[in-house]
C-alpha cells in the first residue's frame, strides 16, 4: 500500500520532490520514445506533471503488490496513446521491473507503442478513444452500490471529446451525480491532425460540462503545485478546492475559470498543457502530434532539459 | 435423446406461446432477490415485465436513454467491479450501435479481465417484419461470431432462454444472447419437464434424428424446420432436424459426430448467408472431415428486405418458409439418388 | 412546383387552414394506427402540428412530382417511427394515392410502422435514431458548395438527443456555420421508457445547443400561429424571427428562451410539445410511447377530436 | 495472363517500396483538380501527403475530428448531393466504431439512392503491429462482406490502389478500401507498365499458375503467399498463387473456373479464419462445384494478438510466415498424394 498522509508542512518538501520526479519521468519518456519510435512522443509530454502529481504526490491510492486491491483508486487512462509517461512512473512505483523501459515495441515485451491493460497499472483497454470515460462512469455507479469511498480518475485528451460517446457518458454522470469521478482533461490544444481550435472549437470545455451538471476547474496543466493543491482536494472529496487562480496559463483559449453547479457532481478539471512540452520543435508544431524525434534530436534535447 | 418433444411428436403440448424477453427477465428477477451483484441495465428498451424488476430493484436498475455506446461503457465498469451485468436493448442497435465498444470492451478486454456482461439483443432476424430494414438484423451472428472470448447464444425456444439464466450467472463471459422478439412455442422440456436434450457444451441438440440429410437451423428457423420436418415425416421422408442455440462456442467434435450420420445437411438461418453465420460453422465443420457431406445453405442473400408484410409473408416471398424448406430438401434427395 | 409566396393579409386564413388541415391529419394518424398497430401513435401526435405547418403553411419547397428537384428544401425525419402523421400529409400533397393509408404495414405496401426511404417524400434512412443530425450536416455543408441556398430541416425527438452521434454533430455544425440547417426538436418530454426528466434530464436543450455555437429558438409546438411565425422566419433566413414570447407552453420545464450567439449559425428549435396530444389516456401516460390504442379507443376518441 | 510479373519472374524491378495512402490520396488530388465534386474528409488522420491536398483544396477538405459516427454521417449528406467522397481514418475505427452508420447509412440507403462514398481504412490486419489489438483490424473483412451494395476492395500493392482511384470515380456505389499501413513492395502493372493481369470485374488475378496447390490471399498477404511460392519452385514445387482485391462483387464464375484446376486450395488472410472473411468466400465458391477441392484455411484463430514484436515476429509466432505457408502446403502435398 502506497498511499500515505501527507502533512501540511511537508508540502514545499513534496512539490519539490514530485518536481524532480516529474524531470526525471519526462526525460525517459524521452529515452523511451529513442528506442520505440511508435510511441507518440507529443502527446506522452503534456501529461508528465499530471500523472507525476497523481503518484509521486500520493493522491492515488494504489498497490503495486496488489493491482486488484479493492482499496485503490481507479485510473483510467483513456488517451493511452499519450501515456507513455506513465511507463516510467510504472516502473519506478514497482509495478514491473525498470529495465522493461529498454524495451518497449520489442518482441516479448509487454509494453507497446499503445498500452493494453496487460500492463501492471493500466486498468482497462484504452488505445480507442472516447471509451473511458464511460467505463469510468460504470466504475463510478459500482463503487457507489459497493459503498466503497474511492475515487475515479479518468485522464482524456481535448481531441478526444469529439467522440459522441463521451458525451452520452457526459451526460449519465450528471445525471447519475457520480462525485465520485474526477475526469481530466489534458487539454493541450491539439489533436492529430491540428489546432483543435481550428478542427472544432469545443472552448470553453468547462462550460460545456457545466451544462450538464458537472462541476469544473480550470488550472494549468504544467505546475505541480497548482495540480497538487488541485487534485488532492478533490481525492478528499472538495470539489472546489484548489481551484488555480493565479492563471498560470500560457496557451489558455478558454474563458471558464470554476463553476460549482452544486453537491453531489462529477468533476472536470481542465488542464492547459503544451503539447511536446519540454520540446520547442514539438511545442510550435501543429502537427507534433505525429512527428518523431530521432534519436540524434532527444541526445540533443536531453541535455537542455533540467 | 429421444425424450425429446419432437421425437415424442408431443407437439400438442408445447403449444404455450411466450416471448424470450419475458421469460428471461421474470428469471433474472428471481436471481435478483438472492443475489445483491446483478445489475440489469438497459437503453430506453423495455417490457411490461421489466416494470416489476425497475420498481423492485431500483438501486439495480438502470436506463441509460437512447445511448447504445454508453450502454456498453457502463456495463463494462458495473462488471469490472465485480457485477453481473444484463444489458438489453433491440438487437440491431446493441450490436451495431456499439460494436467497437462490445469489442475493445468486452471481447479484448476479457482477454485480461473478467466480465460477466450478458447483452440481450431483442429482435434477431425478422421479428420486427413491418418496422422494416433498420429494425431487421441479419448480421449479428456473423459480427459476432467474429468477436474472441464471446459465448453467442440463439436459442430457438423460451425453455432454452430460462435454461440459460443460470448458466449466464455461471459462465463469467461476455455474452450476446440473440431473442427473438416475437413470443413463440416451446420445443424443449415437454410434459415431464424432462430437458435432457439440452447441453450448452454441446450448443446443439440433435433434435430430430432422420436418415440421409438433415436441416441444421438456430432461433426461429427450429420451428420452420421442425414443421418441415413433420410434413415430410407424413411422405415417409426422415429428414433430421439439428438446433444449434450456442453458437460460440460449442463442441465441433461432437457436431461432427452427429454430422457424421448424414450425406447432405441444409443449413437454415434469418441471416446473410455465405456472409460468416451458422452456414460457416457448417461448412467449418464439414471441412476435413473424413466423409464428404453436402451443403446447401437457406438464408438471406445479399440485399436488405424492403418488401412490407409478416415474418410468414416474407419468409414465403424469400423462400424460406416451409414450401421452401421442403423444395430444397426434395433437391437434396434428388441429388444423393 | 407547390411553394408559393405568401401575402401578409393571407395570414389569418392560411393559420385557420393550417390548423384545420392538422386537425385532419391526427384523425388520418389515428385512423392508420387503427389498421396497423405496429406503428408508434403517441409520438407520431406530438408533431402533427410541426409537419403540418411546414407542407400546409408552404414553408416548405418541395415537388412532389420530383422529388429529386434540386430547389427543394431538405426535409430529414430523424424521428422516423414518430412521424406516421407524415403518411397522410405525403398522400395529401400527391406523392402518392390516398388509398395507400389504408394498407399501411400490408403486404405489398411501400408504408411502413417505420418509414423508409423507398417512400416518395422520405429524403433518408430513419428507422435508427441519432442519424438525421449528421446527415443533415452533410447536406447542407454540400449546398453551401453547391451555391444553392434551400434549407435543411431536421426533426428530432428529445430522447433521440442521449445519441453521442447527435452531438458529434452539433459540435460540427456550430463549428461549420451550417446557417441552412434548422432542427426542431419534438420535445414531447418522454423517450420510451418514461419521461426523459426521469432518465437523463438535458433540459435547458437550447442552453446546450448555444453552448456549442447554436441559435436556439423555444416554442410550444401545438400552436400553429407560432410555429408559423417561428419556421416561416427561419424558412426566410431570420434566426430571431418568430420568438414565442407569449409562452403558451403546458408542460414546458426548460428555461431557455432564445439564444442568438451570431450571425450565420445553425438554429435549433426547441418546440415542447406533449406527447400523444389529442388523446388524454396517451398524454398523461409516461410510457405512453408502446401503448397501442385499440381500434375501439380509436373509434371512442374520433367522435371526442374538434 | 503471362505480362503478370511474377509469372515473368520480374521481381527485381518492384523493389519500390510505397505507402497505398499515399498513392490513392496523390490519385484524387490529381482527379480533385478537373473536379471540383470530389470531397475528402477526415476524421483527424492525416499523411504528409495530405497536407498539399489540404491546402489546395481547403474548401472540399474536411476534417471532422475524432468523430467516425459523424465522418459516416456528414459524407452521406454530401453523397446525397452528388458529391463523391473519399473518408479517411484508421480501419478499426472507421469500420467498427461507426459500423451502424456504414450500415444504415450506405449500405441500405444506397438500395434506394445512389451514394459514392469511398472509405479508406488504413491499417489493415497488423499493419500497426505494436500499437496493439485496439489498432490490429482483422474483423472488417468478414463485417464488411456482411454490408449489402458495398464494394469491398482490397489491394496488395500501390499500383492496384492507382489503378482503382478512376474505378473508385466511375462506380457509384458505397466502398471499403482496405489499406496497409506499410509502405509495400509493387506487384502489378512491372517495368512494361503492362498491366492486363488487373481485372477489377473478376476482383481476382491468378497471379502466378501452378499445378494441384494454389494459394488464395488478399492484401499483404499476397507477398507473403509469392515468395513461399517463390521458395517452392526452386524446390521444383507448382503452387498456384490466386490475388483477391475485389471482395465483393466478385465473379463467381471466373474464380470457379480457375479453382478448377486445382486439387487443394489454401487461403491466405490476416483475419479470423472461419468467420466470413477469404475463406468463406472459398468454402462457398467451392460449394457446389463438381469437382471435389481441399480447402485449408490460414489466418488468425478466435483470439487477440496481444504479444508485441513487427508483424513479421507475430506472423512467424502464429505460423504464418513463409515457413508456416510452406508447411501447410507440403502437408497438402502429403494428403494428395
Ligand atoms: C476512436 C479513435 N479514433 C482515432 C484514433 C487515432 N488517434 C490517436 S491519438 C489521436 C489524436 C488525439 O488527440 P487528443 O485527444 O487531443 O490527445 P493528445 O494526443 O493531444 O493528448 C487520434 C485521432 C484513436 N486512437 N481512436
Ligand atoms: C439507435 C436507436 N436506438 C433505439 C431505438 C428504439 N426506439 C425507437 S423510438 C425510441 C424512443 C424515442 O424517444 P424520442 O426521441 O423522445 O422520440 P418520441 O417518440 O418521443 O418523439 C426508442 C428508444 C431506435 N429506433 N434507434
Ligand atoms: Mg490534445
Ligand atoms: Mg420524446
Amino acid at each position: 500500500m502506497v498511499w500515505i498522509k501527507v502533512e501540511k508542512n511537508d508540502k514545499r518538501l513534496l512539490i519539490d520532490s514530485i518536481t524532480k520526479k516529474a524531470r526525471w519521468v519526462r526525460k525517459e519518456t524521452l529515452k523511451v520514445h529513442k528506442i520505440a519510435q511508435g510511441t507518440r512522443i507529443a502527446s506522452s509530454l503534456s501529461c508528465v506533471e499530471i500523472f507525476s502529481v497523481l503518484y509521486y504526490g500520493k493522491l492515488l491510492r494504489h498497490n503495486p503488490k496488489d493491482t486488484k486491491w479493492d482499496g485503490r483508486d481507479r485510473l483510467i487512462v483513456s488517451k493511452g496513446h499519450g501515456s507513455i509517461c506513465l511507463y516510467p512512473i510504472l516502473a519506478d512505483m514497482g509495478y514491473f521491473n525498470l529495465d522493461e523501459l529498454a524495451r518497449v515495441c520489442r518482441e516479448g515485451s509487454f509494453l507497446g507503442a499503445i498500452p493494453d491493460p496487460i500492463i501492471p497499472g493500466y486498468e482497462t483497454v484504452n488505445g480507442s478513444l472516447g471509451h473511458g470515460i464511460g467505463v469510468g462512469c460504470g466504475i463510478a455507479l459500482a463503487l457507489k452500490r459497493k459503498g466503497n469511498e474511492r475515487k475515479v480518475f479518468v485522464i482524456m485528451g481535448d481531441g478526444e471529446l469529439y467522440e459522441g460517446a463521451v458525451w452520452e457518458a457526459v451526460m449519465f454522470a450528471g445525471q447519475h451525480k457520480l462525485d465520485n469521478l474526477i475526469v481530466i482533461i489534458d487539454n493541450n490544444k491539439a489533436c492529430m491532425l491540428g489546432f483543435c481550435r481550428d478542427i472544432i472549437d469545443i472552448e470553453p470545455i468547462g462550460e460545456k460540462f457545466a451544462q450538464f451538471r458537472w462541476n469544473a476547474l480550470r488550472i494549468y496543466g504544467h505546475n505541480v503545485e497548482t495540480l497538487y493543491d488541485t487534485l488532492k482536494g478533490l481525492a478528499e472529496g472538495k470539489q472546489d478546492s484548489g481551484q488555480d487562480s493565479s492563471q498560470d496559463v500560457k496557451q489558455d483559449m478558454g474563458r471558464d475559470v470554476g463553476y460549482d453547479v452544486g453537491p453531489n457532481c462529477p468533476t472536470v478539471v481542465v488542464a492547459d498543457t503544451i503539447k511536446g512540452k519540454g520540446v520547442p520543435a514539438l511545442e510550435s508544431d501543429p502537427i507534433s502530434h505525429i512527428r518523431n524525434l530521432s534519436p540524434d534530436e532527444i541526445d540533443k534535447i536531453m541535455v537542455t532539459l533540467p | 435423446m429421444n425424450d425429446n418433444p419432437a421425437v415424442n411428436g408431443n407437439h400438442a403440448m408445447n403449444l404455450e406461446q411466450k416471448s424470450m424477453r419475458d421469460v428471461f427477465i421474470d428469471a433474472i428477477y428471481e436471481r435478483m432477490k438472492g443475489n445483491d451483484k446483478i445489475f440489469f441495465v438497459s437503453a430506453d428498451f423495455g417490457s411490461p415485465k421489466l416494470d416489476r424488476l425497475r420498481r423492485d430493484f431500483s438501486d439495480r436498475f438502470l436506463n441509460v436513454g437512447i445511448a447504445e455506446q454508453n450502454l456498453l461503457n457502463v456495463s463494462t465498469g458495473l462488471a469490472l467491479e465485480g457485477f453481473t451485468v444484463y444489458a438489453y436493448a433491440i438487437a440491431p442497435f446493441l450490436t451495431m450501435r456499439a460494436y467497437e465498444q462490445i469489442r475493445n470492451n468486452l471481447s479484448l478486454m476479457s482477454h485480461v479481465r473478467e466480465l460477466n456482461v450478458n447483452l440481450i439483443g431483442v429482435g434477431a432476424g425478422l421479428s420486427y417484419d413491418v418496422a422494416g430494414p433498420t429494425h431487421h438484423c441479419l448480421e449479428d451472428i456473423s459480427i459476432l461470431r467474429n468477436l474472441p472470448n464471446m459465448v453467442l447464444f440463439s436459442p430457438s425456444d423460451w425453455y432454452l432462454v430460462q435454461e440459460f439464466a443460470d448458466y449466464s450467472l455461471q459462465v463469467k463471459a461476455p455474452k450476446y444472447l440473440r431473442f427473438d422478439g416475437k413470443p413463440l412455442r416451446r420445443i424443449y422440456g415437454n410434459g415431464s419437464g424432462i430437458n435432457s436434450g439440452i447441453n450448452m457444451k454441446d450448443g446443439f441438440t440433435e433434435i430430430k434424428k432422420g436418415s440421409g440429410i438433415c436441416i441444421v437451423s438456430t432461433g426461429f428457423m427450429t420451428h420452420r424446420a421442425l414443421e418441415a420436418a413433420a410434413r415430410l415425416a407424413r411422405q415417409n421422408l426422415d429428414v433430421g432436424v439439428i438446433d444449434f442455440y450456442v453458437l460460440k462456442p460449442f463442441n465441433e467434435e461432437s457436431f461432427r459426430k452427429v454430422l457424421g450420420n448424414y450425406a447432405c445437411v441444409i443449413t437454415i438461418e434469418e441471416a446473410f448467408i455465405n456472409k460468416g453465420g451458422l452456414d460457416s460453422i457448417v461448412a467449418c465443420a464439414v471441412n476435413g472431415m473424413d466423409t464428404h457431406i453436402k451443403r446447401k445453405h437457406m438464408g438471406f442473400g445479399d440485399s436488405y428486405v424492403f418488401d412490407m408484410g409478416s415474418r410468414d409473408a416474407l419468409h414465403r416471398l424469400y423462400g424460406l418458409d416451409e414450401d421452401g424448406i421442403i423444395k430444397n430438401i426434395l433437391e437434396c434427395v434428388k441429388d444423393l439418388a
